[in-house]
């Protein structure tokens, strides 16, 4: 237990240190959708229009930006031998590092969420979708980034190769969690959120094994 | 359970293509120190890494004799294992009493920090951020970790380089107190570890 | 009927395949030519004109394309708990293939949605997860070829294309959710097919066709790749 | 001469070999461009309205994802050091690393946006507006990044914060960029193209000596 | 233009708050080797790096004299100097035989690489990916490298860590090769080099 919070105290220490990815994860999500707005002009009907998708799209990629670092840091620094010869077994550590993860960017970036949603002139009913589907879908992302990082761990370039990886993987988690914005936007119903939980838990449950397994084929290196 | 003794039976170590070690067999007792000696890239690490359970051997078992039982099972053996490799595992932005801290909790040891500091000479730059670090504060820092996960079974790669002379002292007496209380210490060097200890030279294949 | 471990033994692959490739070979011309032949000779749609010869075409890609990604992940999962070598080439072997099927069902696909519906591309539900396919495939390559180490390569990309098959019905599901505009299920709908056996005939003949290609050209990587790496390993033992 | 060639070409075998950034930029570009439709909707006209927008922040993400290492690669494992005792001035090193950059990055993005333009419904002639802007405008990308690449050489997690450092200073091109093909898209020709030019043209210029600059402080570590 | 000597001349180092060394003063003639040495975190890494101008003196003079000119700017300083530090600078993804390629093309040598390759004895490895060298192979390739920059005055970090008997001897052989034709070393160590040199011990500031 103490080892468990060990590790996850240690991540969410290193990653809200000035220069850790928690801050620069929130700033990267407003940059990205302050940029949008430039090149697609500023008219707020069509903002609204496409601002859950972009808004989606952005925090994914924000949570993404500091997946690549998830094993590898500790990799590359030895501690990763180190806390494979732990008592910890390599599935609590990913899952550990998983809930530090989503603790430190996608907790936040849904914090930040309904500021950019107010920029892009969504209505309060879509505002609450917005941050309610980032809540419910950011831990698939910090899941399904974990497997990605695993597998990408011993790779030096490992940053570049880690969204190809997972972003297919993400496709449901975008398309449930626009949808749910939509679906507020449009004032029907649909089931979005449901099918959102039920994709964020199953990856939430799945992946720290497959990430487990993805790093023990790498420390052997 | 006390650890009785280290056995390797007929290991064959394998990196891509090229055999480094066939049908190599040792066994070190409990309270002995073994010194890994042999050319560069001879396959000392590698052999290091294969006994933590990080490669795979081709073929061969490792095992550890225990009063009352046997472990060659590899998870289970990681359990046992003390490791000192070539990186130190030191966050650059953590402090060296932060990561001693950090792994002192992880192992489940209560040791005290600050005492395992000043038995390496770290006192001083116990506050300081890892990157700030000389490379041999770097592996001072590493032995007092490796000291405070009170494993019985040390592995070693090379503990001695970048240390000055009284550090390697230092080292030294480490790895004898370890032996003293039963422990078994196996350390890949190209310098005399400074303590009474077995050898064994890995030679070329044919 | 001998185990997949005889199989699995590179040796034995290599005489089987090469006693059985050129057989493979003159059944892929012949099928391919005659459905491929049989296709364009078909009268024209009466509503689609002409432009539903490219059906020939797309079709049997897209299905090769996603049969390949189902054998991917099947060689993956036997390289991973069986450990047989040959599974891992085998799936490294398929995966170029795979992308290039799914790249030509993208091709001839959009080239049909031209006269079609009047555009290059469409975000349908099928066209969309098919797209979503290739870059699949395309993770699978790229972090194949990340990887120097065999071994290790071979069991990461492996645990990612058995990520990737479970993913994939859930992405399918969740892309037919988010719009559905393509045309359904029209060939082997329940109650029989919807279109003309003068559409079927030379479809299935091109399908089979393009499945026999595949093989062929999976086993002629898996053999280059067994030959490579023996050489490669002739070399590094003469080094040492 | 055959110094500097000696990095340009370094540099970009290091990027076109396998798992190297060139192609995965690319993909990146790809699968970012193909997340925001299922979060947006498969309108076409809407789609097409916001093609330039989004294209235009989808190649600089895809191009800055790579530009952290820039740098740091060499950074870490002791190459800069060596580099930076050689014959060549830093600025020189600046200057072939852009290029090795741009060719491997922003060159290839340009090849690959005609078909994300179809994709987007975009008419031919916004299509070429985009490709051109890209061939103008990602040199800044490469350019400014490489200042952002320098400065952020000593923090561990410098890819994280270069994309705050950069993004805003490249909000020019995006706008200029998504500008043109806008233009286009509306029949109306604009000067966006020459501003977007004379901006690009200027970043290139400076950035190798404000780069190196950066490289030089970080190098006292 | 042949160089003479290195003066080194009340020079102060400082990290952070800390004050490494002050007034620091010494000269090393063409031809001769000095072993730096002292315990750790004293300074030694620090003060190889200021010479090198990465770092810069809080105080004090670092000038090179050659037989028609005396060189005291850190710009014109590197131009002269041979670097072999902590790190490997061997690109993991990059085989021993391209590194070396790559560095001779940088620094304009015309040495022949498979020849230099040989004489570390890395002949073998030589189209081996650098991820998988072993610690004393890739130091035997910075030793490699630092040979075909063919610069005056080598500054060398720990040369012997990782290295075997042999290479510590083929190491030694370089330098005191070096020195015999008129060059500079400047080697920080923890033992004894194994050529014929002047030592320097840095030692705490009062
Ligand atoms: C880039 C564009 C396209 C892509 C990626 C694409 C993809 C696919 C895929 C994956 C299949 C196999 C589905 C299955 O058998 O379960 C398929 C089948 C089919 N496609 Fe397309 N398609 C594209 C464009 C078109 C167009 C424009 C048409 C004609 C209007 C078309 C007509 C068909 C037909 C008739 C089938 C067979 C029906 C069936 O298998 O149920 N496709 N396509
Ligand atoms: N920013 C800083 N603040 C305080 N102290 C620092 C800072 N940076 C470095 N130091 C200290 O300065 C010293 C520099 O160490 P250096 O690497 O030069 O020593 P060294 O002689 O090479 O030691 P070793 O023999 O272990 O290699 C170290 O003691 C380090 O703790
Ligand atoms: N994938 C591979 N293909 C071929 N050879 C490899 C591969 N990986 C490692 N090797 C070789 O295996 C050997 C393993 O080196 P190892 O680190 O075990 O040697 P070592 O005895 O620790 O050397 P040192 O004394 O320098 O530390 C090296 O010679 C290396 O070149
Ligand atoms: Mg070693
Ligand atoms: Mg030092």
């Amino acid at each position: 237990m103490t080892a468990l919070s060990a590790i996850l105290f240690r991540d969410i220490r290193l990653a809200t240190r000035a220069g850790g990815s928690a801050a620069l994860a929130l700033a990267f999500f407003a940059a990205v959708a302050t940029l949008v707005p430039l090149g697609v002009g500023a008219d707020l009907r069509v903002l609204a229009r496409i601002a859950a998708g972009v808004l989606w799209v952005a925090a994914v990629l924000a949570a993404l930006l500091s997946l690549d670092r998830l094993f590898q840091a500790d990799f590359e620094d030895g501690s990763l031998d180190l806390i494979a010869l732990s008592p910890l077994s390599l599935e609590t550590v990913a899952a550990a590092k998983i809930a530090a993860h989503w603790l430190t960017t996608g907790l936040p970036l849904t914090l930040l969420s309904p500021l950019l949603g107010l920029m892009f002139g969504l209505p309060p009913r879509a505002i609450a979708a917005l941050a309610l589907s980032l809540l419910i879908g950011t831990p698939a992302v910090s899941a399904l980034g974990a497997i990605g990082a695993g597998l990408t761990l011993s790779i030096r370039r490992g940053g570049l190769i880690l969204p190809l990886l997972v972003l297919p993987l993400l496709a449901p988690a975008v398309i449930f969690g626009a949808g749910a914005v939509q679906a507020a936007l449009d004032g029907l119903a649909n089931g979005a959120l449901l099918l959102l939980a039920a994709f964020a838990l199953a990856t939430t449950l799945l992946s720290p094994f497959a990430a487990a397994a993805a790093v023990r084929l790498n420390l052997a290196g | 359970m006390t650890l009785q003794s280290l056995i390797v039976d007929k290991l064959t170590g394998i990196r891509g293509q090229r055999v480094l070690f066939r049908d190599l067999s040792f066994r070190v007792a409990a309270g002995q120190v073994l010194s890994l000696e042999g050319p560069n890239g001879i396959g000392k690490s590698s052999l290091l890494r294969m006994i933590a359970g990080f490669l795979t051997p081709a073929a061969g078992e490792i095992a550890l004799a225990f009063a009352d039982t046997v472990i060659d099972e590899a998870e289970a053996r990681a359990r046992q294992i003390g490791w000192l490799g070539h990186h130190d595992g030191a966050k650059p932005q953590m402090t060296p009493r932060e990561v001693l801290g950090f792994f002192a909790k992880l192992y489940g040891s209560d040791a005290d920090i600050a005492a395992a500091l000043d038995a390496m000479g770290l006192a001083r730059v116990a506050n300081l951020p890892c990157q700030y670090l000389s490379a041999g504060q770097k592996k001072r820092l590493a032995l007092a970790r490796l000291k405070l996960s009170g494993r019985p079974l040390w592995l070693l790669d090379e503990p001695l380089a970048a240390l000055d002379a009284e550090g390697k002292k230092r080292a030294a007496e480490m790895l004898a107190a370890h032996a003293l209380y039963g422990g078994i210490a196996i350390a890949a060097t190209h310098e005399p570890l400074g303590v009474e200890s077995a050898r064994i030279v890995l030679g070329a294949v044919s | 009927m001998p185990s997949l471990f005889a199989f699995a033994n590179p040796k034995r692959f290599l005489d089987m395949s090469a006693a059985v490739l050129p057989w493979f070979v003159g059944a892929t011309v012949l099928t391919l030519g005659t459905g491929l032949v049989l296709g364009f000779l078909v009268p024209p749609d009466y509503q689609q004109g002409d432009t539903v010869k490219i059906m020939f075409l797309h079709v049997p890609a897209a299905w090769t394309a996603m049969m390949a990604y189902g054998l991917l992940a099947l060689c993956s999962l036997l390289g991973l708990v069986w450990r047989h070598p040959l599974s891992d080439v085998a799936a490294k072997s398929a995966a170029p293939l795979g992308a290039v099927f799914t790249a030509l069902g993208l091709i001839t696909g959009s080239l049909w949605g031209r006269p079609m519906w009047g555009t290059w591309w469409v975000w349908d539900a099928r066209l969309t997860s098919f797209l979503l396919l290739l870059f699949l495939y395309l993770g699978y390559i790229a972090l194949w070829n990340a990887i120097e180490d065999e071994v290790r390569a071979a069991r990461a990309a492996a645990i990612l294309a058995l990520v990737g098959v479970i993913n994939l019905p859930i992405i399918e599901f969740s892309v037919e959710w988010w719009t559905t505009l393509h045309q359904g299920e029209s060939i082997l709908r329940s109650g029989g097919s919807a279109i003309a056996p003068v559409f079927l005939w030379p479809l299935l003949l091109s399908g089979l066709g393009y499945t026999l290609l595949f093989f062929t050209l999976w086993m002629v990587r898996i053999r280059t790749e067994i030959l490579e790496r023996r050489a490669r390993a002739i070399l590094l033992a003469g080094a040492a």
